[in-house]
């Protein structure tokens, strides 16, 4: 297994998945030329050329629709956002029509695309620039929507969407793209769509984590471990629609704790669905309320103090955990 | 906010005065920014000759088909108003009837295997594209049997099996799926062309802009036929558009484009062969500004206050299934008999699409939850 | 009190706003010669004319950047969406620009904005004019998302939109346009936003209804009473941003039960947001999960019977007050 | 998808060979697509002596002054550069070095209440609208004194009491919104003017379109101000964009525009003088297209490998700063010691704009949770 950035694990799966399948191409804004505004895409357009790797103008609408049509002709398009901010501005072609073609066509017309590119905050880059949009897309039926944490299950995970039929949104994080991880070295490695990931065992509390948090729920459990006698179990469902429950729910049916930690706003969040389904499917099991952990209500500023105050960290997951576990 | 609808109307006036109506030029980005009924009479008047000239190089069977299918929409179409208001049609429901030229003269030019896109007034495109009464109206019922089984109803039209795209509801929004099914077959490298249609009153969504460059930059074998009825909703061109030519706006994207008459099937026909052998032959794309009228409502329930009945009663003079049997009749290709031919043939197929759509069961309660992922 | 129908309700507030305030002005596709397309701004044209009642070009994301602007510059713009579903292409303005303006400008900007239109289905209008869209919005800080479901809430709640200094996001459902009901005759007669109104008491189940679903909730509470003998109270929030949770939660307390009924799609829906919430304020109080009621996990369908199998009626509330009263 | 890149190019030259880059025709309407250097040079010399005639008639204050407002932008933005570096600033900071003829050109043609609206590229629209460097500098440290309260950061500078409207990140977003500031001066019923500035890549946005079709039907006074500094990060203007002349992309609404040489500012405000004219007198808008050239990277973390040296040496060459004195010393309005001078007042005052950002505060706490909504 090679140790490689998320970023590297990325390219890698774009790379190998427009080897295999002639249909597959890359386009964006800058990912051509540029390699890419976070370098996902380094060296591809070098390697396949204009045709498979294409910089698109700022027209983000237009160009999101050019993959729902290409990929309802047949294509498989991987559309990247420069960031998923942008991607509001085309919202209504990935809702209005990517979501809905399979149904309003009467199963003809499949739309078989990716679109990706960092989602949620990076450093400083203020309210405009730093959304966590998982909540506001995962909403509509017709869409799959992936976060991944690792560089593994960022490989995995995006060649797994890649070939899906559906139209796949996959949500990473600038922050995370130098974060380093094994990654199987087998081509065809994927990993299923709709699995959660136990990132790490435990039987005292849960903490569900995706994406950001993923890394703090993670360094949160190794200090309960050692400071409270706590053991913590980190589920990390990956892919938040379809949304694998059932894992977090046999883990909170084991601990009857459970914390949410998410890098969205709280208001209607992944977080609050989670909470809400566990509490049908194992409502006698929990022994606390299920705490969720989101950012600040309000928009990103830009101050670093601001900023980290507005953030999820460990410290305030630890706060969390020690809360449901009455500590 | 003070509209300076008054200033814009002179501005138009003068436009008038000096266009030059024409359509017959290729890539003639001067053509008129505006044509009122009675200067299209005229200028139709002097490309009379020409257009019999088309008639008599066009097969004859294709012109008897091209004007079956013009009845058979508007046949089609007058019995959805009836069955509409009888209640068997539900949710919105957008009539092509006047407009019926634009559909059959562009969309006969096609190869089978070439792809077109519209927006909700989709019926007699899907008809044109080779799908049958039976599956367009078993769908206006929201039946089993209608062409994507009863999910989608009036604006929603779809057949992979004759590559018809739909049917959309989002104004604009076919506009960059069109673009990107023109991109797929220059990625193929296969020779296919794109229709893509839309009204006037999507040319001002943003779509229509980022499309059109997109297309020109990249060189995509795309179509872009605006249907120009001069109305959105209640809304006329003028009170919408600061300019008042569609097919000059190409000029800012470096786009071949040219201003059509929509009342003459063959004036259609003839542009978009143009308009084709663009497409096929270097991959160009092309805006057709198409002028046309629709004579209903906007939908069903539109009442139509905005419009006066001698405005309609004036284009209705210029019903573009009168215009084609006037000249097909001149040129001798048709006769009166095969006209009363043809209507019947077009109310047997209609009667018989009514009789399958009250046949058909409605779907299956388990549809509701197919369809929304594939495998 | 006159008798109205929310329509005229909402024309009466719209009228009495621009009457009292020359910065109020209604903008929007058809709103002003054609009367509204569905004749909420009936007559408001004539009245006032031009400048005050404005017809559009077909330019979603356009005219709401122009209220935004307008807004900022001292106006009070109603921007009308035809129906919510076309405001995704405006999204872009809502969320990155008027949601974020008073923020990123440290407070010197606000935008006092009310965006108005149907929200949710109609009758067989099929999947790209069927949705139903608090949830994507309320996410969002900055914004205020109101949905009222009389005509007296739909008069009060407007005028309280359109005088409040932030940007509202007002959502009336097509279906309850001629819905009758008594109204105020006083020309300033408002009602806060941020206030929940419970529209039936009772004592052994809470159903939280918004919208479309509020008649059907108080038709399933009579149904529930008379065949079951079960007292239900009605709980309508009317404003989902802010939310009166206090009000909720005061009547869980009371009921110990819980019935979310709403119109939009399940997943991380304002229904998972009230479910989560009140777990956490009335965790102790909970006899059962809190059951959420949603349209059905597919685009909307156009066959008239698929259409009825997808959305909420009394029935299936009645079925879900029974589920969580054990009965 | 091939690109057509070598085609594009092509017709782009001869665009050149036939074009005419003036800027001195108001509303000219066919003004040039595309000045390449060596074009714009020579082109610049047949104007100067109508440039060094406009400095004539210009107050001699007012050239000073503008004169130290692009002193002042250049000395500020390098100073920016050098503490990003240090670490000092946080996130995207994008400079304006190279570009500032067109900011000072422009806005020193305005009133005080006129209003202005820009992207991320706004520290030095910001101090010519009359900012402090304190008050922009600050901001860029994140603290307590700057413009917004450190909420904002490089890319949201706002002052409501200098009619500054931002600041803003989401590209082509700006353009709506500056037509609605537009939209209220003339429902209130003053005369102020807006200037709405935004990249060459933003044209491509659907928003350009949707803007200057209703800035044109409802005639509004907004000045559309497209800085075409010829690439949208690392994406030349020709790969992006199917014409090459951003100016004439108003023809399409019938909207007035111009092009205009960039590294002129005596030209520059010029063809903003004209604008406002028509915004004031009848409520007119305008597109400048005013072309330019960005010495550094797009933002501080873009190594810009996209261009050459050589390419860079020669927009260097004709440094707006450097014409300008050029002119101002030829027509004896400035000496080299007034330049000195300038330039000792402008380090000054970045020296006490860093200082007073050093000194600042970080915001408080609480205020992350005040100015989400308004009382
Ligand atoms: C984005 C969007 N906005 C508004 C509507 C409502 N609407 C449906 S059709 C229409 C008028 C469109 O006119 P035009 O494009 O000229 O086409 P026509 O109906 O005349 O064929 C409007 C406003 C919509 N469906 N989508
Ligand atoms: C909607 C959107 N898409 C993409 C970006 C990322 N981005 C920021 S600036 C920029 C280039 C813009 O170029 P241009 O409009 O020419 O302005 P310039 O930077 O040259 O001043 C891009 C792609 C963004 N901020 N917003
Ligand atoms: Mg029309
Ligand atoms: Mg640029």
């Amino acid at each position: 297994m090679a140790v490689l950035t998320i970023r590297d694990a990325l390219n890698q799966a774009l790379r190998e998945e427009i080897l295999r399948d002639e249909k597959v191409f890359v386009m964006g804004e800058e990912v051509a030329e540029y390699d890419g505004a976070y370098k996902v895409t380094r060296g591809l357009w070098k390697e396949f050329g204009d045709k498979r790797v294409v910089d698109t103008p700022i027209t983000e609408l237009g160009f999101a629709a050019v993959g729902v049509g290409a990929a309802m002709a047949g294509l498989r398009p991987v559309i990247e956002f420069m960031t998923w901010n942008f991607s509001i501005l085309a919202a209504d072609q990935i809702i209005n029509h990517a979501a809905k073609m399979l149904y309003m066509s009467g199963g003809q017309f499949n739309v078989p695309i990716v679109f990706r590119g960092p989602n949620g905050s990076a450093y400083q880059v203020s309210s405009q620039h730093s959304q966590a949009l998982e909540a506001f897309y995962a909403n509509f039926p017709g869409l799959k929507v992936v976060m991944p944490s690792t560089a593994a299950d960022a490989k995995g995970l995006l060649k797994s969407a890649i070939r899906d039929n559906n139209p796949v949104l996959f949500l990473e994080q600038e922050r995370m793209y130098g974060n380093k991880g094994e990654v199987p070295d087998d081509d065809d490695f994927t990993i299923p769509l709709g699995l959660a990931d136990v990132k790490r065992e435990g039987t005292d509390c849960t903490i569900v984590a995706r994406s950001m948090t993923v890394p703090l729920a993670l360094q949160a459990a190794e200090l309960m471990q050692k400071e409270f006698d706590v053991s913590v179990e980190v589920i990390d469902p990956r892919t938040i629609k379809p949304l694998d429950i059932d894992t977090i729910v046999t883990s909170v049916k084991k601990t009857n704790r459970l914390v949410v930690a998410e890098e969205s706003h709280y208001f209607a969040s992944v977080g609050a669905e989670i909470s809400h389904q566990v509490m049908e499917h194992a409502f006698d099991y929990l022994d606390a309320p299920v705490k969720r952990l989101s950012t600040a209500e309000a928009p990103n500023p830009y101050a670093k103090n601001l900023e980290a105050l507005a953030l999820p960290d460990v410290a305030k997951i630890v706060a969390a955990v020690k809360e449901v576990c009455y500590l | 906010m003070p509209k300076t609808a008054t200033s814009r109307k002179t501005e138009q006036k003068s436009e008038k005065a000096s266009g030059n109506p024409s359509s017959e030029t290729a890539d003639s980005t001067g053509s008129s920014d505006f044509v009122d009924v009675e200067l299209a009479k005229a200028e139709y008047l002097k490309r009379r000759k020409s257009q019999l000239e088309s008639i008599k190089k066009t097969d004859k069977k294709l012109l008897r088909e091209m004007l079956y299918q013009m009845v058979l929409g508007r046949i089609f179409e007058e019995k959805c108003a009836e069955v509409y208001r009888m209640g068997m049609i539900g949710g919105f429901c957008h009539l092509y009837i006047g407009q019926e030229a634009i559909a059959v003269g562009s969309m006969m030019a096609l190869r089978p295997d070439d792809m077109v896109i519209t927006a909700y007034r989709d019926h007699v495109q899907a008809m044109v594209k080779g799908m049958t009464p039976e599956s367009v109206m078993a769908e206006l019922y929201g039946k089993e049997g209608g062409c994507v089984k009863g999910k989608g109803g009036s604006m929603h039209m779809f057949s992979k099996e004759h590559q018809f795209y739909g049917g959309h509801g989002i104004v604009g929004g076919q506009i960059g799926v069109g673009t990107g099914m023109a991109y797929a077959a220059k990625y193929k490298g296969t020779d296919q062309v794109t229709l893509c249609f839309f009204g006037e009153a999507a040319v001002n969504q943003g779509m229509f802009h980022e499309s059109l460059n997109m297309a020109e930059l990249w060189k995509l074998p795309c179509i872009y036929i605006c249907e120009n009825n001069q109305y959105g909703m209640g809304t006329s061109q003028s009170r919408a558009m600061s300019a008042s030519s569609i097919a000059k706006k190409a000029d800012a994207f470096h786009m071949a484009n040219e201003f059509v008459d929509g009342m003459d099937v063959m004036a259609v026909r003839e542009a978009t062969l143009r308009a084709i052998e663009r497409a096929r032959k270097d991959g160009s794309p092309t805006l057709l500004e198409i002028r046309a009228y629709r004579f209903m409502g906007h939908s069903m329930s539109d009442p139509g206050n905005y419009r006066t009945r001698d405005e309609i009663k004036k284009y209705q003079e210029r019903d573009p299934i009168i215009l084609f049997k006037d000249s097909l009749k001149e040129s001798k290709v048709l006769s009166d008999k095969d006209f009363e031919q043809i209507e019947q043939e077009a109310i047997e197929a209609v009667d018989k699409a009514l009789k399958f759509a009250e046949e058909s069961p409605f779907p299956a309660e388990s549809e509701l939850y197919t369809d929304v992922y594939a495998d």
